[in-house]
């Protein structure tokens, strides 16, 4: 029994943090949300250069053959960057579908994906929409039970624009057929659920991320910001809500990793231990966005401020892959039925 | 204790009822928009020419003298018609009580009428840079000079101030004084020599507020509301009185939880049955809120002391909106996040963008910290430190 | 348009206030509680002298004849001072039942009722308890659509102790039949309703009595109590909990007497109004109860301190004729369906 | 990270199951009571017997050297199979962990296998009538004289007083000092002369609490922990260590949930729809806990500094305990309030005796408040003031 990441694990962190430190400051998110991609120029380039891109890509076909729990810490930082790539649906998510599916799909797109070239939209129940359909190259899609490989030119998208201005919604509509099927039956079932799992654990990651940075951005505002005399964090009001803050997301952010080390290891408790995490990192960044709102004032209100970025992202990622709600739902099959 | 109306209340009702329902805008764009704030004015001077623009007001600045009851009975109807957020509600909810108890009669002739027409449109000027909650820390001078005042300095979170015309603040006259002394209530020409306004956008995107720097602009005399240094007493004399109701009546927050209600009965299905208890409990603050400023209004009546009833007043419904918009958005799921502008938004994105207005609520006007402290202070007699 | 009570309603307030000042001081109640009967020995007959107790006992049998708004501040005094007498059943809510009954039942038992000799228990959907059995001169029991009323000897009472030693509960096992029969089909079915709502009005009255009792308490208390060189009333964190609890009872007081005048005037909206007012009314009390035994600390916590005893009628009478659930579910079924 | 147990710790699990499964006692009265204090002494002898008692102790004080990972088994394992309260937690728990790091040999051997085998019971003596989350305040003093000191002054609220042998806690020993400063860390002999305990009920109406009034009582030199003058330093060592955890182990919690659980199972036709995802929050209330100890047990194996850990950890369990109690109370509904003695009382009232007892949770070892406070400044690092 070890509850740890290894020393590599953080160093990976560590350098992720840094690097977007300095290219995904909250200007050039603010910029790529008003811009027509949603993306910080080169960005995803460099997140492939240094393997973040591929991290889930076997080996073989050019990236790191790392699994959901080496993805943890990343998409926390990518979180708190409040990041404006594809990340998550298509480096996290799709690559290991890809390499479940095998066969010319993994051999074709696998090496593109671990080399930043090619990116995938995922259209996964329970949500209605599909992110990022407005750059994919490929298109992965359920009906019922089936999984559908679709191209561009195979699919019809509307843009629902979300509050995120990073996170590209679209309805896509679109025929199943045989030969679009990649996966179905059983095997398709089980590929589907074990999908919906990493993206809601995926999900999770990131809003533990965001939870943070908007509390980190809150408590320095506060040690700051003078009212009646003194910094507003003296306060014992603004205290106590800093802290429930901090309560919430440290009891969030270990069910996280718990979840990828079960997913990883396949456990029985699988999908139990992704909503646990899901529903509660949810929670945790929404409470987060309205502490840190509440504690700033007025300048949080504010557009020019960046502290509305992090939240709006945290609206969209706790709705996304099923939101708490659902998340309990299904807890509630699991344990009470 | 009698909860019926009077005839003629009913007869005011109906007629309020009927004219809205027959000229109430749909749809319109947001006020804070370039493309909406016209629309909106337009709205205003409609209300303004058949007098439903300010109806407790006398009848010689455009009112009705309508009873206060009256009052509440008009603004249950004109949100139930769907109403739009009033362009003027700066003027004439906080600004206007302040005129009608200080202004000398050649200001009230001057400002209210022009205010209630929509034909000058006024501005809060309260917050600075340095200067939130503690309202009372504000910098920016008055100086004294022939016939007026020359001022210097800087206002924020000026709601809708690049659509305004004029601002109402207090700034600092003795330039040797201390928080709440020294300090004169203004009205300022945005357009005047000497002041620029910047605009900041809200939380939403739209253009919500301004910046407002001074540097040498003049006030007249006549421009300055009651006795110079006073400011801090006229300002404060009419929060907790009984316009401190007239900003957030009981039936805009009635007729969102109605429409709660209409939105449950539409996702019924598919929502999580949890949200059937939550969607009742919202109906239940809005009716709360709506009985309570029944109990209030009928002490304004008697002439008792209203106090700090205002206090929770402001945390009873700043925090019920949030609630109402919470439960609205649960209620969509996976719709709540979707733009206005997108095709399958519910409602035309409103429920997203209330509930952005929705989490002002705890922060402006006094953030809740202050009125639970004014609460246990002033009501409870809790120690003040 | 008028939201207030008469100078009357008021003085009588005061006047039992002061009343129960004197007589039933926190000692008196909790050797109540310990006693056989849980009552004050000699207050029901001075309630009686007083009018309280014959309320609303038409003036014809001895009473003063009022009605359930006269009892809303009454109800909230009892409340306040936690009186362990039967005033919510046997004056509140059987009289007026009686009084509709009408008849010999009424004839014999209202008359007894005003003179403090005769105490009622009722057995009434939801509640699975009957209160008072152990002193109940007549039981009013439903059955279905039915009321029946029966003596002592036609009931068997096991003894169910509450955590409030003034709420002296039992089941009550009996066997209906057409001499016991007072109502039945539409007629039973709306006094039932009516007595229902009469029962949990009153209920929600003494529940805001019991808060606002417990408010002052604890205010009175972080006045006084000094750790860290100040009184705890100074620290903002109790100070807001205290605000807090404040504006539930303030929220839930006015409801209480809107139901009370729509209920008497038979409005439509009276059950709407009465589950609106009960439900505000227990989750202001449990509330309340918290934040008292928070701000009290420690001897808050100690059987000696008579605050248990407000915090355990505050548990009792927030279950009592429909919980908030059970209330916010009629509500549901009334605005939603 | 590896989250599977090694074989030992699984076989250490299986060997813990077994005796507890075939030795825990069912139904016994409250630990806090007159009939149910003996059976108590009674289980805690026999746990130490077969040395389960304290299993993370030294073999020669009556343990079995368990590691930390096996303790929380050992726990997980006590109240899956129903173990009732420790009697002995006091000690244990509390007092303990300080006497292995600040007792010398000669204490240790006198003071803790006694301590484990039940035969003396210890209570704390921290609080005071006039200092309760102030603990510095307190103003019980230690005199000093031949051989020892003499105590004067009054404790409070120590927990089962009246059922104890010894008392620790501190004692004002410098009479001219303030605050933290001069306070020294004394073990106590109730029987001792000069020392009178009187019981104080508890809102349940067990005998839960005592004050203890000294009056020139006598207490060796053997008898002071630490130095002199150091006991708020030594008090103070081992909250937030890995000793910190012991008190509240996640097993507690996560077989409370499971018994929400079953609860829930015989209640949900009949129950509020909506309890059904309150039953499913509080379980994840528990496992919160339990994967939040499994990282904080990691940090101590790897002797990182645990920090103010335990005051997110207090917040969170005794939060946590009074949302289970008040979801299994909604549960029940009219039965909730059902004294245990009620025949038709709901699994022989425990939910609303476990209610009142987990209400006590936010208020003892720090408030809430208070720990609140630790974690904006320490952990935060908000300023004090």
């Amino acid at each position: 029994m070890r509850f740890a990441f290894s020393e590599e694990q953080r160093l990976f962190q560590e350098a992720l943090a840094g690097m977007l430190a300095e290219q995904c400051p909250p200007e050039a998110v603010a910029e790529a949300w008003n811009g027509d991609s949603g993306r910080i120029p080169g960005l995803w380039a460099k997140l492939a250069e240094m393997g973040v891109v591929g991290l889930s890509v076997p080996e073989a076909h050019g990236g790191l053959g790392l699994d959901q729990l080496d993805w943890v810490l990343l998409l926390q930082e990518a979180g708190r960057a409040a990041l404006p790539e594809p990340l998550l649906e298509t480096s996290a998510v799709a690559a290991p579908l890809l390499s479940e599916l095998g066969g010319e799909l993994a051999n074709e797109w696998l090496p593109r994906i671990a080399a930043g070239e090619a990116v995938v939209a995922l259209g996964l129940d329970p949500a209605p929409w599909v992110a990022d359909a407005h750059e994919a190259d490929l298109f992965l899609l359920q009906a019922g039970d089936e999984i559908h490989a679709l191209s561009p030119q195979e699919v019809r998208a509307t843009a629902q624009p979300s509050v995120d201005g990073a996170r590209r919604l679209f309805r896509v509509e679109w025929e199943p057929s045989e030969r679009t099927r990649a996966a179905a039956g059983e095997g398709g079932r089980e590929l589907l659920a074990l999908t919906l799992d990493r993206a809601a654990l995926g999900a999770a990651a990131q809003l533990v991320g965001l939870a943070r940075a908007m509390l980190d951005r809150s408590v320095d505002y506060a040690k700051k910001r003078e009212q009646f005399g003194q910094a507003i964090g003296a306060f014992q009001a603004v205290k106590h809500q800093l802290s429930d803050a901090l309560l919430q997301i440290e009891f969030a952010r270990p069910l996280v990793a718990h979840a990828a080390y079960t997913l990883v290891h396949d456990w029985y408790t699988r999908s139990r231990d992704v909503s646990t995490a899901k529903a509660r990192a949810s929670d945790a960044a929404l409470q987060c966005a309205k502490t840190a709102l509440q504690c700033h004032g007025a300048i949080g209100y504010s557009f020019e401020y960046p502290l509305h970025l992090w939240m709006k992202r945290s609206w969209s990622l706790a709705a996304a892959h099923g939101d708490a709600a659902w998340h309990r739902s299904r807890l509630a099959k699991l344990l009470l039925d | 204790m009698d909860l019926t109306y009077t005839a003629q209340e009913e007869a005011f009702r109906a007629e309020a009822r009927a004219w809205l329902e027959a000229h109430v805008p749909r749809d319109l764009p947001p006020l804070d928009s370039e493309e909406g704030f016209p629309l909106h004015l337009e709205w205003e001077k409609k209300l303004f020419a058949e007098r439903w623009a300010v109806v407790s007001w006398p009848r010689e600045y455009g009112g009705r003298e309508a009873s206060i009851i009256e009052w509440l009975i008009f603004e249950e109807e004109y949100y139930r018609a769907g109403g739009p957020q009033r362009a003027t509600q700066n003027g004439i909810f906080l600004l206007a009580p302040t005129v009608f108890d200080f202004g000398t009669r050649e200001q009230q002739e001057r400002i209210l009428p022009r205010m209630a027409a929509a034909e000058e449109l006024w501005c809060q000027g309260w917050s600075e840079p340095g200067s939130g909650s503690d309202l009372a820390s504000l910098s920016s001078r008055a100086e004294r000079v022939e016939g007026g005042w020359r001022l210097h300095g800087q206002k924020t979170w000026c709601t809708r101030g690049t659509f305004s015309d004029k601002l109402f603040g207090l700034f600092r006259s003795d330039p040797d004084s201390e928080r709440h002394r020294g300090l004169t209530y203004l009205l300022v020409d945005l357009k005047a020599e000497g002041v620029s306004v910047r605009p900041v956008d809200k939380l939403d995107g739209d253009e919500g507020f301004a910046e407002v720097f001074f540097d040498g602009a003049f006030v007249p005399d006549e421009d300055v509301l009651g006795e110079p240094g006073e400011g801090w007493r006229i300002a404060m004399a009419t929060t907790g009185s009984e316009r401190g109701l007239t900003l957030r009546s009981p039936g805009r927050f009635m007729a969102t939880a109605l429409r709660l209600i209409e939105l449950y009965r539409r996702y019924r299905e598919t929502c999580d049955p949890r949200l059937r208890e939550r969607v009742v409990q919202a109906w239940t603050d809005a009716e709360a809120y709506r009985v309570y400023t029944l109990e209030s209004v009928t002490r304004i009546m008697d002439d008792a002391p209203v106090g700090s009833d205002s206090s929770l007043m402001k945390l009873h419904w700043s925090e019920m909106d949030v609630r109402l918009h919470e439960t609205a958005l649960e209620l969509i799921g996976p719709h709540a996040e979707l733009d206005g502008t997108a095709p399958e938004a519910v409602d035309g994105g409103r429920w997203m963008k209330g509930y952005q207005f929705a989490l002002s609520g705890p922060i402006y006007a006094g953030t809740n910290e202050i009125q639970r402290n004014v609460i246990a202070e002033r009501i409870l007699g809790l120690p003040r430190r």
